[in-house]
């Protein structure tokens, strides 16, 4: 082995660094890293335990199909928050007062989501689908649950976000950072829509 | 938990340095290093707890029935509580909290440069909530029917069921007290990867990152990959205890093998979530005391990542004999046995940092060499148990307990204490003293290869694990192998009574050890540019990087060190 | 390093040739297949997640470096001692 | 090399032990070398007056092969381990032969059951001969196992056959073995089972033929426990049953010398 000089022993002047993303989004996106992750295993589970099922027959014999047509309506409300919120982003740039109208909507739209679905589980609940009739109607309501508390604690997350645009305060970091956590609670949604009721 | 990056990132940047209270300084802190401390001596407390546990099952198992002193008879459900307790405090309550949370929090401002994390609130929350987990799993051991007793892996239906296990709410409040710590972990994570990634001082590249910052935040990123199907599983368990749900349950459409394969997802990944760190520990510590450059520093860090990713795909050699598909087996016995080949070579580079040397045996060096030679018998009776040949026969015997003790020992005491021994004046002002030191690393060093050679020979001859007594297996009781249980088990009296050197030691230094200087090791990281201990907001002027951590013994300069913020 | 990889693959399918098996039959075979693909599911995903990620944020850097001008170079040092 | 430390008595003991000597041979091997060099490192540089550090920075390729050739020796150990575990694997798990005749295993808190063949030689039959931890088979006759769980997981294990394999409630798992050699020896239960888990003891007779077939016209368990020095496993787990220190001072039985 021989020695050598010729490393980086002089460098310029090192100047400010800029960075490459807001810290308050990078750990949301960590954060929805990790999140994702949490219901790929819990999504992993339900196709595992329905592979399982007896004679293949799914939901379990005596146990109520999931509202598959009326769940769209609460689809579509989600997915279209999802737009709205899209809309308020670009809105942004133009001048943070115009986010106002679009953030009240998506938030909105997202509580009609939740609301529909405490409805289905109501009527579910009624018609013997509970969580300890069957692995079917446990993980309906595990996974269904989850979302429905994810999507809940997101328009939290919006609606500090317009408390921070009323006050006229409003960042584009912070905006940023409640998006990520909401598109992630929106796009999440169709999967297990389609994982679950099908 | 999910908002509250949006409430917390404005404070990011701007610190406030005035004086504090007692209560927002060592109670509710928000300085980095501080929280670092309520780590670390958790961690500590929670190690006490758990070797006493250990030293009650090898008690029992030397000298089966008899009345052990301080505790009393161990029955076959104590037993159980207690290596459940013992496995699952030593990795969760003490690994990751001194390893990650600890060195994390300590470390990768100070060596990155920065005044603090760039979400100190997240940061005291993480530490509340592990502060909660703690609780919750000590509350455990004191509620009707005891702590969890159905082993650390938790396999159902055994776990799931109180009629199984034997235990009631303790098996519930074992898995809150785990969720519970991942999620305050999982809050540490996004706070070290976000800080390295932002908060570097003007001027350090990615490769100026000492290695240690590096590993902590590759681990961080793999916990944070991992846990999620585990947080997922632990739910659906809680469920089957609590509220009668059958995720697990076969007679009612549950599967218990799907918890296995959440477990080992998140279980496999979680070895090597606690090695980085301290084989980056290992990185400082050699190269400071042989005053040598890090051999190939992109080499380790490609390593690092590889071993990353390839701690994915080995998993399921933890089940083998599970009743898994054989070719998904024959397929993860190639995985395994390819992630030896990173592991091997960054020992391998850390050898190849010694040639040419000039080797200081102080009490870090001493620790962190004994690191690279144990963890290589840890590594390779791992070949033996990712061979899925040889696993049928190796699986659950004591040979597996030695061979992750060979792992785990040297990460989360050998190295830690080579952490702590390192940075110790930089952490509380005094040097630690080094006579004291050696005599614990040889008795510590010595007694640990007591303890675990007997093991592997008597895992060899077929014990299984988890057994509080051996008389009904006519087989394992005879005199040979009970005269290696008891060798075991004095090994162990012997290594706890030495960990009474260090304690006196720490308190001792702490209260009188001589004033250390800023650098006292000579080193070359920003962490030793900072005032010895550092105040809150870390630097007395905010440090600005000229060249990579290794610079030692460098051919055009006097001094055989070059600190990587002095200008050329 | 592509050779260790045929080799992988290879010797993943070559014990499916055989024909019978300890195990296999135990459950219906798509719960087989339901284990195997989540493990592809739970072993990949992180990787690509994280892959992305980490595409995203060189791109980023990557247009951030040019208006700083050249990125620094590396300079063959000389001596500084007196 | 294996057997002469520890008993094996089925077909393919042999070839596990084989391929933990293979093992054995190429990471200790690598272990070894490891270990004198970093050993020698250490003492050859050892801090001395007036000699300065060389400054390797292991980038340049010359200085990389050192680390890169031991890779590729740990790469090639690696092929020569992984081809002779896959084939041990393979031979072991996957190819089964045909059985000669079936068991059926059971494993339950905190006992083993076993349902041998009859006389008819058909298993779920009226003359099935049903035992509780004693497991009878015949030497030099491959056995299919099935294996059971009635309630939480456990785990068959032979340790004189090297054979190892969970029982999962809800599947019956098959497997198989030959004897080769006529004896006693342990069953184990070795996957933590609740509080009785290291009272699930059992043990495997293998038989001549001759025995073999006296035993099933006899129709009956033996009274093994009974002849045999070793406590039955029945009065343990009437044990259980009561209060636990009844249990611990039951268990200050003497070593066999």
């Amino acid at each position: 082995m021989t020695t050598v000089t010729s490393t980086s022993a002089v460098r310029p002047e090192p100047r400010p660094k800029k960075k490459i993303a807001h810290s308050g989004v990078i750990g949301m996106l960590v954060f929805v890293l990790t999140e994702i992750m949490f219901f790929a295993g819990l999504i992993s589970a339900v196709t595992i335990t329905r592979s399982t099922a007896l004679m293949n027959i799914w939901p379990p014999p005596g146990q109520p199909r999931l509202p598959v047509e009326e769940t769209l309506i609460n689809t579509a409300a989600l997915l279209l928050s999802g737009v709205l919120l899209g809309v308020a982003h670009f809105r942004f740039k133009k001048s943070p007062e115009l986010v106002k109208a679009p953030l009240i909507a998506a938030m909105l739209l997202g509580a009609a989501f939740v609301g529909l679905q405490g409805a289905e589980w109501v009527a579910l609940l009624a018609q013997g689908l509970t969580p300890q009739s069957s692995a079917h109607g446990a993980f309906f309501y595990l996974i269904v649950g989850i979302h429905g508390l994810h999507a809940l604690a997101a328009i939290g997350g919006l609606a500090y976000v317009l408390r921070r645009a009323q006050q006229g305060r409003l960042i584009a970091s912070e905006l940023h950072t409640a998006e990520i956590f909401w598109y992630f609670v929106v796009l999440l949604w169709p999967v297990i829509y389609g994982r679950l009721y099908f | 938990m999910s908002t509250q990056e949006t409430h917390d990132h404005g404070h990011g940047d701007g610190h406030a340095h005035e004086p504090q209270s007692f209560l927002s300084k060592y109670i509710f802190p928000l300085d980095h290093k501080m929280i670092a401390m309520q780590y670390l001596f958790t961690g500590m407390a929670m190690a006490l707890i758990g070797g006493f546990t250990v030293y009650v099952f090898r008690m029992q198992l030397a000298f089966p029935g008899a009345h052990v002193p301080g505790f009393g008879m161990v029955s076959p459900d104590r037993y159980n509580m207690l290596v459940t307790s013992h496995g699952t405090i030593m990795i969760f309550w003490v690994a990751m909290p001194v390893l990650i949370a600890a060195l994390g929090n300590y470390l990768i401002p100070l060596m990155i440069g920065a005044d603090d994390m760039v979400f100190p609130r997240i940061n005291r929350l993480s530490y509340q909530i592990f502060l909660l987990s703690a609780l919750v799993l000590i509350s455990s051991f004191f509620v009707t029917g005891g702590a969890f007793g159905g082993a650390w892996t938790a396999y159902p239906p055994l776990s799931a069921r109180g009629d199984y296990n034997a235990t009631g709410l303790g098996s519930s409040l074992w898995l809150v007290a785990v969720a519970l710590e991942f999620v305050a972990f999982l809050l540490g994570g996004i706070n070290f990867i976000t800080t390295a990634m932002n908060a570097r001082a003007p001027g350090m590249k990615l490769t100026d990152i000492p290695m240690v910052v590096w590993m902590i935040v590759l681990a961080s990123i793999m916990f944070m990959a991992s846990v999620g199907p585990l947080v997922a599983g632990a739910i659906m368990l809680l469920f089957d205890q609590q509220l009668g749900t059958a995720f697990f349950d076969p007679n009612r459409g549950g599967d218990p093998v799907l918890w296995q394969h959440l477990f080992w997802f998140f279980g496999h990944p979680e070895v090597y979530v606690v090695l980085l760190p301290a084989m980056g520990i290992v990185a400082e510590v050699i190269t400071t005391f042989a005053r040598k450059k890090l051999f190939a520093y992109k080499t380790v860090l490609y390593t690092a990542a590889a071993t990353g990713i390839i701690g994915f795909f080995v998993w399921a050699h933890h089940q083998f004999i599970a009743g898994i598909d054989p070719r998904m087996a024959s397929l993860f016995t190639i995985t395994t046995l390819i992630i030896s080949v990173p592991v091997a070579e960054m020992l391998f580079v850390y050898i190849a940092t010694l040639y040419g040397g000039s080797i200081r045996l102080t009490t870090p060096m001493l620790w962190a060499l004994a690191f690279i030679a144990e963890f290589l018998l840890g590594g390779v009776t791992g070949i033996f148990l990712g061979a899925a040949g040889s696993d049928i026969y190796f699986h659950d015997t004591y040979f597996v307990v030695a061979h992750f003790h060979y792992t785990f020992f040297p990460i989360a005491f050998i190295a830690t204490f080579a952490a702590i021994t390192y940075w110790f004046p930089k952490m509380f002002g005094r040097m630690m003293d080094e006579r004291l030191g050696k005599i614990h690393f040889w008795i510590t060093i010595i007694a640990f290869n007591f303890i675990f050679i007997p093991l592997f020979l008597t895992g060899a001859a077929g014990d299984h694990r988890r057994i509080y007594n051996y008389q009904h297996f006519p087989e394992q009781w005879t005199p040979t192998l009970q005269n290696l249980r008891i060798l075991a088990t004095y090994a162990l009296l012997v290594m706890i009574a030495a960990q009474v050197i260090f304690f006196v030691n720490f308190f001792k230094s702490l209260k009188s050890g001589p004033k250390a200087e800023k650098n006292p090791w000579k080193a070359n990281t920003l962490e030793w540019v900072a005032p010895s201990p550092p105040p809150h907001g870390n630097f007395e002027e905010m440090p600005t990087v000229y060249r990579g951590p290794y610079e030692y013994g460098h051919p055009d300069r006097e001094l055989d060190y070059w600190p990587q913020n002095e200008p050329a | 390093m592509r050779w260790t990889w045929v080799i992988t693959v290879s010797l993943f399918f070559a014990p499916a040739l055989a024909l019978g098996c300890a195990v296999c039959g135990t459950g219906p075979e798509r719960s087989r297949a339901a284990y195997i693909s989540m493990t592809a599911l739970l072993s990949l995903l992180p990787l690509t997640m994280l892959g992305a990620l980490v595409w995203l944020f060189v791109r980023r850097l990557r247009r951030l470096e040019p208006k700083e001008g050249p990125p620094p170079r590396e300079v063959v040092s000389e001596p500084s001692g007196p | 090399m294996y057997e002469r430390f520890f008993t094996a008595a089925s077909t393919y003991a042999r070839d596990i032990d084989y391929l933990i000597l293979l093992i054995l041979v190429c990471v200790g091997f690598g272990f070894i070398v490891a270990e004198i060099v970093f050993f020698g490192f250490i003492f050859k540089f050892r801090a001395q007056d007036g000699v300065k550090t060389q400054y390797v920075t292991g980038e340049e390729k010359s200085q990389k092969k050192w680390v890169s050739m031991p890779h590729y020796l740990v790469l090639v150990l690696d092929v020569l381990i992984v081809i002779g575990a896959l084939k041990v694997w393979s031979d072991i798990k996957i190819e089964m032969p045909e059985p000669d005749a079936k068991i059926r295993v059971i494993g339950q808190q905190w006992a083993w059951s076993f349902v041998h063949e009859g006389a008819d030689g058909k298993l779920d039959t009226a003359d099935d001969i049903r035992t509780v931890e004693e497991l009878h088979v015949e030497v030099n006759k491959t056995y299919h196992f099935l294996l059971e769980a009635r309630d939480v997981l456990h785990s068959f294990s032979v340790p004189a056959f090297r054979l190892k394999q969970d029982a999962v409630p809800g599947r019956v798992i098959t497997g198989w073995f030959k004897a080769t050699e006529t004896g006693t020896f342990d069953i184990q239960c070795a996957e933590i089972c609740g509080v009785g888990h290291g009272i699930m003891a059992a043990r495997i007779i293998i038989d001549s033929p001759e025995d073999y077939a006296a035993w099933v016209k006899k129709g009956g368990p033996t009274a093994f426990w009974a002849a045999s020095n070793v406590k039955a496993p029945g009065a343990a787990k009437a044990a259980i049953d009561a209060p636990t220190p009844t249990l611990t001072a039951n268990n200050a039985a003497p070593l066999p010398q």
